[in-house]
């Protein structure tokens, strides 16, 4: 069991007992902040239009207010500036690690769902042997063997990944293979190629950019978590989780340092998971 | 000022016009009265220094065993807040006209705290441990160097023997990494005596539990404090807790909670906190040995061109970091030596920002063109500086320092690279010569650091890859002068022979001074007389006493 | 109007009872804002101790929503109005929460349809019997034991002792329907509303369950029994209220009401009922026609029984159990299917009749035996091979919905039917396989769709359904979209497993009829599997019945119907509900 | 047909495609001593193929051991000493040769000398070992008692309140470890100064740690628990239950909550897992000994013996972890025990 998994899992137990409605207060936030996101991480001059690495030693350590809308850093550097030059960094490591799990688990649920039973017994194997290694632990693994920092972080978040993302697309695989409507096909006469091509494929993929969207959640939160314990992007590198655990120094005296990189690791990932439990819903009642 | 070490006897007020360091914030008058020391009572110290491997300060020899070490072992000498070196374990030393031999008389009496005495024979196992390769030893096995053998003159005096004269000898013994231990406890393998190293001091390591605490109990017996300390007998604590929290934030917030009594590793915005109320005192207790300072790299390009050297200490500007970032908890140096070291010399003249003379020496040194992001280039290549950052040695003001001087020096058209690096990948790029500015700290009693850091000899690393002199400076002259400072035993012409080395690196443009070591210790107001060793300013609660519950 | 007193209420709708165990008068009920949207209208009935009321009407008819009315329990979202609501009695309008609860169990007990998830999976149906005991009742522990044994008897449900420590899903489901029935009359509330009470269960087993609720009546509870289906309630209903769009459209004693309804939803509800119809016979009027139950004497325009299409020789297949023993869920099966004709299958639960089904359609393979089309190995083929035939079989499910991909539109669904159709005409690639000629022609891209049209009009959709998708269409609608599937490589044999089984008996006799109409005009040759014998009779010319996965009985419908030679068979005969 | 037959098979109308899964996929199932042995089996296998991996994954750490061994790069080492380490410790044996030395060792739970804390690996983690279970099992109650509350909260009345319940739980479960820790410590040491920010000696020192890990695992149970819980408040045998005069409490706790918790236990290897990731933050920012710490401690000296140790027994712990969730859903759902 993974966290994706529960996400997953819960998306459709809600789409159980949720009635299809109009986009929801809550989605239109997370929709406003995705973009918000989007925005800064592709032109974070348009949201903040300050340099997030000018230093401005005098007025450091200042209190969020008017000027600074996030407060100042020990260098005198813009807060928000920071944080919104920071999203495209932060969105890369969590993009890039959740592609890399995806591919990952793509390659090897794809494996044990369709090559037959020694594959798939192999893969399952190798999969509860990643799962016996919690999350944080592998990518610890992972960052002891090649060196800390914001690629091996992202890849060690990959990795760390890969094996909850192939289960769940094993088990979907599996499910759609052996669906009544895959039955249908056969009887109808079509060729394996030709219902692995409209059917199972699709019907596998479409869920997967829900996983993705949940998954870059969460590989944010990781990637900083990496970050905050000093393996991850460093300083003065305007990664959330670098700004946050640099700001924890001064969490006493300087409490914004800290808290608004964090709120938005926190933003991004309840928004990803909003999203991606509504795009669910939306593709299953579609 | 309040101070209970104010309000105590004149003799300690020399002590704290010499800049003994005790600060106390704000004056609390109903602490005035509280004078006579209270018996007993536990003191809970939280350590932001890596959790030692291993308690025995022989083995290995870094500042966290120091810290620790300090309250359960002692050393042969002791160094006042002058600079003098004072008696401690030995209650007197001479040293033959020739300068190649020295004989300690030890203190009578003296038993360690297994039992067994302090004698010659006991300093003589402890010379040969450090010595002995098994061991080791890094710190004190260097100070060594030059010891060619030892002798118990009688039970109670023990001559050592140099191959070559070593004026830094005393200072060096000063140290905690050279404390005396029981023989019998050294003999239990360095496993046990890790665990629970056996010494003279005013406390006793009773239990060790890994990641979390260690525990040391009052020893009953104690009876040889050092010249300057305060009292005689026993510690007045019964116990010290001593923990390992790395966090800095989790650490503050303990002692404002009083959760615990004293901390180190301040960090500056905590100390300007503590200064603005009247629960917690300010302890600035600068590290003797080298300032903090970044050596440039003079064996390649481009530091290699005393120009771009010069050029790279002028765009940075260090004075407004340092005022930003320390707020004033930490004072500019322009010397090479910490400046508790009475040797060292201080040249503002050298190390001033200015960003225009910074422009013209570069163009000078053939940097004159300038790359789509403003990089001076000269035949292609661009004028990048990489600069490794250990995340273990520098705290993050200093970390902060570094990204400002970063910003700074970008205008002039410097491309730092700041690297931050766990210890281990950090002495691997040192040892590759993969740099070309790094910041390293360096602790030792008295200016025979000088000798450590700026001799041709540390630029040979040792097999482990490790060296010392990250400058590379390769001076004949400067040897010269090394050499012969240490074979001097006359203050004044030793003062002179350092004071000229000290010119040359400096004006060298090897290093860019920037502050003392900082060592900020923290400690909630009811904590009365601690002090910082003025050896290598590690904390001792010998004299410490916390108010009757 | 005045209440309570009055035995028969003059209105001609409601004749009512001398005593009333439950008095319904105006009852109105539905969700949202008071008096917005009911679903329920203008109820009144009465029932009386002893008897027996048939709730009867097609899903959506309101009738659930009335049982649960009736015990308080329509949701918290609900509004309920009436001018007069007694049980027993009392006045039970206006009651409180707490009210209500002191009365469920007690006075009135309420019976789900599906008992597996009725009862709680987790808890021993001992705790659910003693359940109202335990709230209403100051017995303890031993006398609670005691009286769930008694009840357990009651049902019919021996070995009390064995079983009160057993859970739903342990029984078998008729067992678990008892069972259910023992937790909701363990206080003998004097009256029992009971929907639904045998329609996932077997023929036989839902004759023993309607003799159960017979035997309470006897002993005078009042019953309230709610059912799609007028041949159960038939049975034992001293009087049926027909119920339609939320309103009681006809209400009467049982005799009268399926011998002379006077309203046409009873009627067409009586006429939808399969049983006893002979082959050919309409079950729905015409849409043009306005008299009911026509039949039609076609029966010379088929064709004669001829040439064998479909042919399993000696199929078998086994399951390895869940404690590692084999079983033969196929245990030897032959029979054949001759052009034009349709054989029908008929068995209960777990008699191998769906399993017999997917070896038809090769979706498993034998493990011994063979399945053989138009004189062709079929099964023993490798897959490729049998592709060629794949288009003389068309294929319709029990659950249409499941069966389409539900990405795609019921367009699309029928777009790739259809270009899958042509593709596999094409000569070249039809190989030694049968020419279809007739397919490929002016079969282009562009014709595709002309063929979809076609298709939705062969069975009677209109083309606006084209752009949606199944999941939004009626039961009634999907089948016909799965039926339309079936029919788009013009196959020559039609596997039909369970095709009405989900379906409201009026939406069945639409399907029904439907497949008789494209059996006549196409010449298809049917092979029907279904656990209705009223579905069976009606449509087959000769008929096979299964039991624990082997043919026990096989010869002409009226044979086997008329005089039956297996017990087996008899007794399901003896089972099936009829009207009369 | 007699209805005690209908049990052994699915209902043939229950769906179109039939008994090819009314058999679960893992058809074979055991006898019990059977069952025990497959399941030992594969512990064992779990156990090797982590060893393993952590075993080669080491070797390709940069670096040379022995340096390690001596106190790291920066202490100066001759090279008799690295030969001398490298002997005593068998580095100078071909890789296989170590690999099965290693393995034998682990067989019999010689975990092998730490290079960093000069003490034999077993004892200290074991030591480090009661820290950290105490603060996951605690994390894990304070965890489920939030999750009940909550859900049971939420489900209650009206749709306000379940959108509260459904936000709270959102919010909780997307906080980072590192973030919320530091959040506590602001409020409850700083600003409140209720309760310590490392931790003590006492239980108030727990106080903070145990939520920090609690608080976001709540956030996932509750949201599991509560989608369960509405679920099985909808369900026909609830609405049998109150038919027959179940009031609103016993139709909670005598139903829906005991349905509502057997997916949330069902997490809990999950749940284990996440703590134990958790842990390696919580211990580290409250000062607390423990495993989490140990092992970020042993990857920043790159003290492999620790490493695998703690590798090894979180991988143990999972392994328990499963079987205990296995277990609890054993008894907790009798519906499995029927097969």
């Amino acid at each position: 069991m993974s966290e994706l998994e529960i996400q997953a899992g819960l998306g459709r137990l809600e789409r159980a007992r949720t009635p299809r409605r109009q986009i929801g207060v809550a989605e239109a936030l997370a929709l406003a902040f995705a973009l918000f996101l989007v925005v800064a991480a592709f032109v974070p001059s348009f949201v903040a239009p300050g340099d997030p690495l000018a230093i401005d030693p005098l007025s450091a350590f200042q209190a969020p207010n008017p000027g600074h809308w996030f407060g100042t850093d020990e260098s005198g550097r813009d807060i928000f500036t920071r944080v919104s030059h920071g999203t495209g960094g932060s969105l890369a490591i969590g993009t890039l690690a959740t592609a890399l799990g995806l591919g990952l688990g793509i390659l090897l649920g794809t494996m044990a769902g369709m090559l037959g039973r020694v594959v798939d017994f192999t893969v399952n194997r190798f999969l509860e042997v990643m799962f016996a290694f919690p999350g944080l632990l592998l990518a610890l693994l992972v960052i002891l063997v090649f060196g800390p920092g914001a690629q091996t972080a992202t890849v060690a978040v990959g990795l760390a990944t890969a094996p909850g993302y192939a289960r769940i697309i094993r088990a979907q695989l599996i499910s759609v293979r052996s669906s009544a409507f895959v039955e249908a096909a056969t009887v109808l006469g079509r060729g394996p190629w030709q219902i692995l091509w409209r059917h199972i494929l699709p019907n596998t993929l479409a869920p997967l950019f829900v996983l993705g969207t949940l998954g870059i959640g969460q590989a944010i939160v990781w990637a900083s978590a990496l970050s905050y314990l000093g393996l991850g992007a460093a300083p003065p590198a305007a990664e959330w989780g670098a700004m946050l655990s640099a700001g924890r120094t001064y969490i006493t005296s300087a409490w914004w340092m800290a808290f608004f990189p964090g709120l938005f690791i926190v933003l991004t990932a309840i928004t990803a998971t909003s999203l991606g439990r509504a795009i669910e819903r939306r593709l299953r009642h579609a | 000022m309040r101070s209970p070490v104010h309000s105590r006897s004149a003799a300690l007020g020399a002590v704290l016009a010499a800049g003994l360091l005790l600060t106390s914030c704000a004056a609390s008058p109903d602490a005035v009265d509280s004078t006579t020391p209270v018996k007993g009572g536990t003191l809970t110290y939280a350590s932001g220094d890596a959790e030692p491997t291993c308690l025995d300060p022989h083995v290995g020899g870094n500042y966290p065993q120091a810290l620790i070490s300090t309250q359960y072992l002692e050393s042969l000498v002791s160094r006042d807040s002058n600079g003098t070196i004072i008696p401690w374990l030995a209650k007197s030393w001479t040293e033959s006209p020739d300068g190649l031999s020295w004989e300690f008389t030890l203190k009578d009496g003296v038993t360690f705290t297994d039992g067994t005495p302090l004698n010659a024979a006991a300093v003589q196992a402890n010379i040969a441990h450090l010595q002995d390769p098994e061991t080791g030893s890094s710190t004190g096995y260097l100070a060594l160097a030059k010891v060619a053998g030892t002798e118990a003159v009688s039970a109670n005096v023990v001559r050592v023997t140099l191959s070559e004269p070593d004026s830094a000898l005393l200072e060096s013994l000063t140290q905690p990494w050279l404390a005396i231990e029981s023989p019998a406890g050294l003999a239990r393998g360095v496993e046990e005596n890790c665990a629970a190293p056996v010494g003279t001091g005013p406390f006793m390591v009773e239990s060790w539990v890994k990641q979390d605490s260690v525990v040391l109990v009052r020893n009953p017996d104690y009876t040889s404090p050092p010249a300057d300390a305060d009292h005689t007998g026993p510690a007045y604590l019964a116990k010290i807790v001593w923990r390992f929290i790395p966090d800095s934030a989790s650490r503050f917030a303990a002692l404002q909670a009083g959760d615990v009594d004293v901390i180190d590793n301040a960090q500056p915005d905590t100390i300007v906190q503590a200064e603005k109320g009247d629960s917690i005192r300010h302890l600035d207790a600068p590290r003797p040995g080298a300032s903090n300072r970044i050596e440039l790299n003079s064996s390649k390009a481009p530091f290699n061109d005393p120009l771009v050297r010069e050029a790279f200490i002028r765009s940075a500007n260090v004075d407004d970091a340092v005022a930003s970032l320390f707020q004033g908890t930490a004072t500019r140096s322009y010397s090479a030596l910490s400046s508790v070291e009475a040797a060292g010399i201080s040249r503002p003249d050298l190390f001033g920002y200015d960003a225009q003379a910074a422009e013209t020496l570069l163009d000078s040194a053939g940097w004159t063109a300038r790359d789509s992001a403003g990089y001076r280039v000269k035949d292609g290549a661009r004028l990048t500086v990489e600069f490794p950052v250990s995340t273990n040695q520098s705290i993050p003001a200093e970390q902060s320092l570094f990204e400002q001087i970063q910003a700074t020096a970008k205008k002039t058209g410097f491309d730092v690279v700041l690297t931050p690096m766990d210890l281990s990948s950090w002495y691997t790029a040192l040892g590759e010569n993969a740099y070309d500015a790094v910041s390293a700290p360096y602790t030792k009693v008295g200016p025979d650091v000088l000798r450590i850091l700026f001799d041709s000899a540390g630029i040979v690393p040792a097999p482990s890859g490790y060296f010392a002199n990250h400058a590379q400076v390769n001076d004949p002259k400067v040897d010269t002068l090394l050499t012969e400072a240490t074979a001097v035993t006359d203050a004044a012409k030793r003062a002179s022979l350092y004071s000229q080395a000290q010119n040359r690196v400096l004006e060298g443009f090897y290093i860019l001074p920037l502050y003392d070591q900082q060592n900020h210790y923290l400690l909630r107001s009811d904590v009365t007389g601690a002090r910082a060793m003025p050896t290598v300013s590690t904390p001792t609660f010998y004299d410490a006493w916390l108010p009757a519950e | 109007m005045s209440q309570g007193t009055h035995p028969v209420g003059h209105r001609s709708a409601a004749p009512g009872p001398l005593v009333s165990m439950l008095r319904v008068r105006d009852l109105t009920v539905g969700f949202g804002q008071p008096g917005e949207n009911p679903v329920v209208s203008g109820l009144s009935f009465d029932i009386a101790p002893g008897e027996c009321l048939a709730l009867v009407g097609e899903s959506g008819s309101g009738k659930s929503v009335t049982a649960r009315s009736l015990i308080g329990l329509a949701g918290d979202t609900a509004w309920l109005e009436a001018t007069e609501l007694a049980i027993n009695g009392n006045d039970v309008l206006g009651l409180t929460e707490g009210e209500w609860r002191r009365r469920r169990g007690r006075d009135v007990g309420l019976v789900l349809q599906d008992a597996l998830v009725s009862l709680d999976p987790l808890r021993p149906i001992g705790r659910e019997i003693a359940d109202s005991l335990r709230l209403h009742t100051t017995l303890d522990r031993a006398a609670r034991r005691e009286r769930v044994q008694d009840v357990l008897k009651r049902v019919g449900l021996p070995d009390g002792r064995t079983r009160v420590r057993q859970r739903s899903g342990e029984l078998s489901g008729g067992q678990r329907q008892r069972a259910l029935i023992a937790a909701a009359i363990a206080l003998d509330p004097p009256l029992l509303l009971v929907d639904e009470p045998t329609t996932a269960l077997d023929v036989t087993v839902q004759a023993q369950i309607l003799e159960l609720l017979e035997s309470l009546k006897a002993r005078g509870t009042a019953i309230l029994l709610i059912s799609h289906d007028l041949a159960v309630v038939g049975r034992i209903a001293d009087r049926i209220a027909v119920m339609s769009a939320g309103r009681i459209v006809e209400q009467g004693r049982t005799a009268r009401l399926l011998a002379a309804p006077r309203q046409e939803q009873t009627r067409r509800m009586i006429a939808a009922i399969p049983v006893d119809k002979p082959r050919g016979t309409r079950l729905t009027a015409p849409p043009a026609e306005a008299s009911p139950v026509v039949p039609v004497v076609a029966l010379a325009a088929m064709p004669a029984p001829g040439e064998v299409v479909l042919e399993t020789i000696g199929l078998v297949k086994n399951f390895r159990q869940p404690d590692g023993t084999v079983m033969s869920a196929v245990d030897g099966i032959s029979f054949q299917l001759a052009r034009g004709t349709t054989l029908g299958l008929v068995g209960e639960s777990g008699s191998g009749k769906t399993t017999t089904a997917r070896l038809l359609l090769a979706l498993s393979r034998p493990d011994a035996g063979e399945v053989r089309v138009l004189g062709r190995p079929f099964s023993a083929a490798s897959e490729r091979e049998r592709r060629r035939l794949r288009p003389e079989l068309g294929a319709i499910y029990q659950d249409a919905l499941s069966s389409f991909d539900p990405r795609l539109t019921v367009g699309a669904v029928l777009r790739d039917a259809v270009r899958g159709a042509r593709r596999q005409a094409r000569p070249w690639f039809a190989g030694d396989g049968p020419e279809r000629p007739d397919l490929q022609v002016g079969r282009t891209a562009s014709g595709d769709r002309a063929r979809v049209l076609e298709l939705l009009d062969q069975v009677s959709l209109p083309s606006a359904l084209l752009s949606r998708r199944p999941l939004s269409l009626s039961g009634g609608q999907r089948q016909r979209v799965g039926i339309a599937r079936a029919l788009a490589s013009d196959p020559q044999i039609l596997v039909c497993d369970e095709p009405v089984s989900a379906l409201d008996v009026t939406v069945q006799a639409q399907v029904l009829d439907l497949l008789d109409e494209l059996q006549r005009e196409r010449g298809l040759s049917l092979l029907v599997i279904s656990h209705d014998l009223g579905v069976i009779q009606h449509v087959s010319d000769r008929v096979a019945v299964m039991l624990a996965g082997r043919i026990v009985e096989t010869g002409p419908t009226e044979q086997v119907f008329g005089a039956p030679v297996h017990p087996y068979t008899r007794s399901l005969l003896a089972a099936v509900p009829r009207l009369a | 047909m007699t209805d005690a037959a209908a049990g052994a098979h699915r209902p043939d109308g229950a769906r179109s495609v039939g008994p090819d899964r009314a058999v679960p996929r893992r058809a074979l199932r055991l006898s019990v001593p059977a069952l025990v042995a497959a399941r030992l089996a594969g512990a064992v296998f779990v156990l090797w193929a982590v060893a393993t991996i952590t075993f080669f994954a080491v070797r390709l750490i940069p670096g040379d051991p022995a340096e390690a061994i001596l106190g790291g790069p920066g202490s100066q080492t001759s090279p008799e000493a690295l030969a001398a380490v490298r002997a005593q410790y068998g580095l100078d044996q071909p890789v296989l040769v170590q690999y099965l030395a290693q393995l034998g060792r682990l067989a019999t739970g010689d975990f092998g000398r730490s290079y960093a804390l000069r003490q034999d690996v077993a004892p200290l983690l074991v030591g480090q070992l009661g820290g950290t279970l105490l603060l996951a099992t605690l994390a894990l109650v304070v965890a489920w008692f939030f999750a009940l509350l909550l859900a049971t909260w939420s489900t209650r009345g009206d749709r306000l309140a379940r959108r509260i319940g459904s936000g709270l739980e959102i919010v909780a479960a997307a906080l980072p470890h590192f973030w919320l820790a530091t959040a506590l410590i602001v409020l409850f040491s700083v600003w409140l100064g209720w309760l310590p920010p490392i931790s003590t000696s006492g239980p108030a020192g727990l106080v903070l740690p145990v939520l920090t890990l609690a608080i976001p695992l709540a956030g996932f149970l509750g949201q599991i628990m509560r989608e369960s819980l509405l679920t099985a408040l909808e369900s026909p045998f609830v609405l049998s239950a109150r038919a027959r005069g179940e009031g609103e409490r016993g139709v909670r706790w005598i139903h829906a909550l005991r349905h509502a918790s057997l997916p949330a236990i069902s997490l809990s290897g999950w749940a284990f897992g996440s703590l134990i990731s958790g842990a390696v933050v919580v211990e580290t920012i409250f000062a607390r000994p423990g495993l989490g710490r140990t092992m970020l401690n042993a990857v920043t000296v790159r003290d492999v013996p620790v490493v695998i140790g703690v590798v090894m027994i979180v991988a143990a712990g999972y392994i328990l972890m499963t079987v205990a969730t296995d277990l609890a859903q054993w008894i907790a759902d009798p519906r499995l025990r029927r097969r």
